[in-house]
């Protein structure tokens, strides 16, 4: 196994066997600023070494990608999975909004197997962000009074939340200062990034299991949504990579985007735009259930998924 | 205490998401200030260990006169305690400058 | 005020090395509920000045009722008082949403 | 509560700035201890929402007899609070302990 | 635009924009424990190279400049800008104090453009952080009862402040430990620097935002003279850097040092020392308008005076 | 002196002249479990390079060294100390387990002066990290009614405990991962290590000046004897690693292991295994003299000694 997930293993297991290892709040904090800066830069210094107009027909195809997961997602929790409208509505919301931590990991993977994908990948990183949260809460309102959502808060807690102007921030910056620019920094934010991704996998391993007494209650509905929606997304977004041209590497990427869910983004957006949803539903699913999934076995299936249409 | 004037202190303990809309409500409602730390705790939400953001807990105190405390603590009632994790709670205390905190 | 109850606030200060020990205690005990804060200070003790793991105290706070009050400090007073730095005491105050801390 | 005795909490709001020269205070006017917590908020001085060092502020608490809470209300009134952020306010509550805090 | 000052603004936008974005404040004081000591270590190491002895006449110069800043800012404040004495005083003894920030922005300028300086520079800014400070504090008691002022407390807060501490204890141990004592921790103090200098100016650009509000209520004099003044200490910074023999590049890093005006250690000093005076006019001064005008305009503008001396 | 003690020296010095200076206290918690980490990270590497059952033997006796010291140290301070019972078994505890840091110091030490070690040498980092402190609480308990002891909470602090999980978490991923898995890791975990052990000792430097006070009133014998007991144990360490074969490098870490005491792991898990215990006496004994000793004195002198026998 790689020596990433191992961490999320060994925080997992740390939690499970009620041990005290805790780590400070101010460091997740510390920790998840830097990956989003530095995500952001690297994706904005590879933009400025092509034209970004010619990526915009793709950019555009991503979009209706983060839009159509969460409207797949709420039926079947609505109608099958009998959650009522606001439960099913914020969790489809979540697996329509992404997960920058999987993504991270996707592109390790690809880099220890000298894969290449298209650099500019971190920018559908950052369109997907957003819409699906959106979606999420349109649903939330739908048939109930849409008057009572407060579209200004809304878009201001989406597109100013922290993880957004991060990500989108750190793009614009690496894509100002290009790869001269950033080359000063390259230390920092580059050469220390897979390092800090363990740090990290290590907490979230030990927020995971510390979650993991709610599985019971959230009942096997909701785990087998929680397995099985990632794959239908990974393959929306791999006929979707491969119809917009894009190559294997950034084919997983983006089959790995769509199939993650936030827990980040998402949660903090839902508390404040869907209070009456339970947050325990989505995390569960989110972080207990699919980004383990994806980070274990979901990526290596995915990259099986593309080498059928890539050949490999 | 001699030097002291009778004042209500506020205390709710809730979910930090609602840190910005809470400061912004008890300003509205009358309140004249707020202290805020962060903490941790367990209630009827389960275990808010405060390791990550949408486990972290903050509590809030407002000094402040009767009104205001019984305006704060019905509007908090009716907007958050149906869906947030939130307790509230009210003391008697006895303020220096009472000025700062009526009216 | 009309809209509050009235309800116990017990208050302890103590070292952080006791805090897992000390939340099984509460719940044991009957608390429904405890909120944690991070402080530090000086007693009788020294100094714990909460820069290094030794060295950091908490302070936890549980909303109960009267007999729920005797109990906790009861125990933490046999358990604790001797060997640990740990100062606790109870004050009056008035809950909304009564029913979270009784019983 | 029969295992309580009366004392005094005495709760003070203010910079960080000021910490040093306030725990030598308190003791010296006859504080045997006393607790702090970082905290932010808001009040006359408008925001202090603890992000930087100048922005940062403390909480307080000091738990005493009626005379020595006096002492302390007075000198920080007359000390402190024309020229700092600061607020101060006093609560009746019950000790396990007494002999701990008074004299 | 350089990637440094990018994340300045970035910062500022965010916090303009009401975006959530908010750095723990413990990383803050890391981040700044960590460029203190780094800064220190530089000039420390650099200072071994040497013989202490020949920089001594320079040094004392340039303590005479932390001298002379405060005493043209005190009579400018208090005369034309009708400030009563304390804060006349404090906001002085901030402009004779450095930004340990801004100093760091100028050597990453220079290096950007390979202009070459003397390496023992730190040392100026370790002699400059006091002595401004401890003339504002006169400033503030003369005519008063100058037996009021504390002198210990003074001192002590002065000498053995943090970022005094820091700084000094930094050059000490780079000055004890040479060039191959520090080679171990070149990684850690040496080439994450510019990136934790970079998480620092959004941090700054966070604060002085936020701080903005306060411009309306500090009148315009103040913004006058936040912007005049630095550029009237840069001019006698370069006066000074010629008449002492200073390189092209060590001129300006010396107007800089003289131009910027400290948020850290004055602020802290101050408010102790002059409780009188209201912190928020330094700070909007210092920070919210000196501070991004040195970053974004005033290094630029000194080196172009610099160069109308050195040629070039 | 070294770069690395003079940070000691400079925490220590600015504590005692009542600096304001002080690391943010999850500063220090991040720094701890990232130094943990590192080093078992690495000596798990190293591990993976070889036969883990060729240690077997060597551990075995390294685990019998670890149960010795305590057993030696704990009639000195109970017969001759008169200490009572407690508070004797809680310090020789402290003296049975190790100091992570000194175990760093010395590795460097050895890196510093180019003498080679055997690489696993971690390992035994781990090995008698816990069972000196279980000897420890079991000396406390002995006579007294021994069911009191709760065996099944001593070890799960013990072995759970988060220095524990994070030296031994890291060994085993990184033998798991070896070498070339860990490859991506090198920039974060091992080029940072010698800044961050800088960082981590000005703050011991600071909090041993702090508890500085509690030496008048712990006695001169416990000075004596946290003086004297490094010396028995490193003895025993070079007797015992001449025994077991180490090159001379090795026995020099297996000595300062043995003279070094615990000053993390262990007063936490005495601290509610032996309550009865004034933590103050232990902390002093450990923290204020014997590992600045160590660091100082200890590492020089013991490896005079081990030059007696390996030669050179
Ligand atoms: N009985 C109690 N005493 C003190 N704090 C409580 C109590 N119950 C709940 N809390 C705090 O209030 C937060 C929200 O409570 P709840 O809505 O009951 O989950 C908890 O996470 C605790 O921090
Ligand atoms: N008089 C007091 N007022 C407020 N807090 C106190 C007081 N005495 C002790 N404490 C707090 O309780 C902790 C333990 O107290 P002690 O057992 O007296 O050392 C101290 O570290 C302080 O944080
Ligand atoms: N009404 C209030 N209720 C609670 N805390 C307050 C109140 N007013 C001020 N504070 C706190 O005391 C600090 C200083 O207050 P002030 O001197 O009014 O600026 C503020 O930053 C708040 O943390
Ligand atoms: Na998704
Ligand atoms: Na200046
Ligand atoms: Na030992």
């Amino acid at each position: 196994m790689d020596a990433i997930a191992l961490f999320f293993v060994l925080g997992f297991l740390a939690r499970l066997a009620r041990s005290d290892l805790k780590l400070p709040a101010q460091l997740y904090e510390a920790l998840s600023i830097y990956l989003l800066l530095a995500i952001g830069l690297k994706g904005g210094m590879e933009l400025a070494r092509q034209d970004p107009l010619a990526v915009l027909p793709q950019a555009s195809a991503v979009i209706v990608l983060g839009i159509l997961i969460p409207l797949i997602a709420f039926p079947i929790l609505y109608k099958l999975g009998r959650f009522d409208r606001f439960n099913a509505a914020a969790i489809a919301g979540h697996y329509g909004s992404v997960s920058v931590v999987t993504f991270a990991v996707a592109v390790d993977y690809l880099i220890a197997r000298d894969i290449p994908y298209e650099a500019y990948l971190p920018l559908f990183l950052v369109l997907l962000e957003m819409p699906g949260i959106a979606v999420g809460v349109l649903l939330a309102r739908l048939g109930g009074n849409m008057r009572e959502v407060r579209w200004g808060s809304l878009l201001h807690e989406i597109f100013l939340g922290k993880s957004m102007v991060l990500l989108a921030g750190g793009l614009l910056i690496g894509w100002a200062a290009g790869p001269d620019g950033l080359k000063p920094l390259q230390p920092f934010f580059f050469d220390l990034f897979k390092g800090a991704l363990c740090l990290f996998l290590l907490e979230m391993g030990l927020v995971a299991a510390g979650q993991a007494g709610a599985l019971r209650s959230s009942g096997l509905f909701l785990a087998g949504f929680a397995l099985g929606m990632p794959v239908v997304s990974a393959l929306l977004g791999i006929v979707l990579g491969a119809a917009i041209g894009l190559s294997a590497g950034g084919t997983l990427l983006l089959a790995t985007l769509a199939a993650s869910a936030s827990y980040i983004a998402a949660p903090a957006a839902m508390r404040i735009a869907v209070p009456e949803a339970n947050p325990g539903l989505s995390i569960t699913a989110a972080l207990v259930i699919t980004f383990p999934f994806n980070l274990l076995l979901g990526i290596p299936l995915y990259h099986r998924l593309v080498s059928l249409i890539h050949g490999g | 205490m001699p030097n002291t004037h009778p004042c209500k202190l506020v205390v709710l303990i809730t979910e930090r998401a609602l840190e910005e809309k809470l400061s912004r409500d008890v300003m509205r409602l009358g309140a004249h200030g707020y202290t805020v730390a962060d903490v941790r705790g367990r209630g009827s939400h389960g275990d808010r260990s405060g390791t990550w953001d949408a486990d972290r807990s903050i509590r809030m105190e407002i000094l402040c006169d009767v009104s205001t405390a019984v305006t704060i603590t019905t509007h908090v009632e009716a907007t958050y305690f149906r869906h947030y994790a939130m307790v509230a709670f009210v003391a008697d205390v006895g303020v220096l400058r009472p000025e700062k905190f009526a009216g």
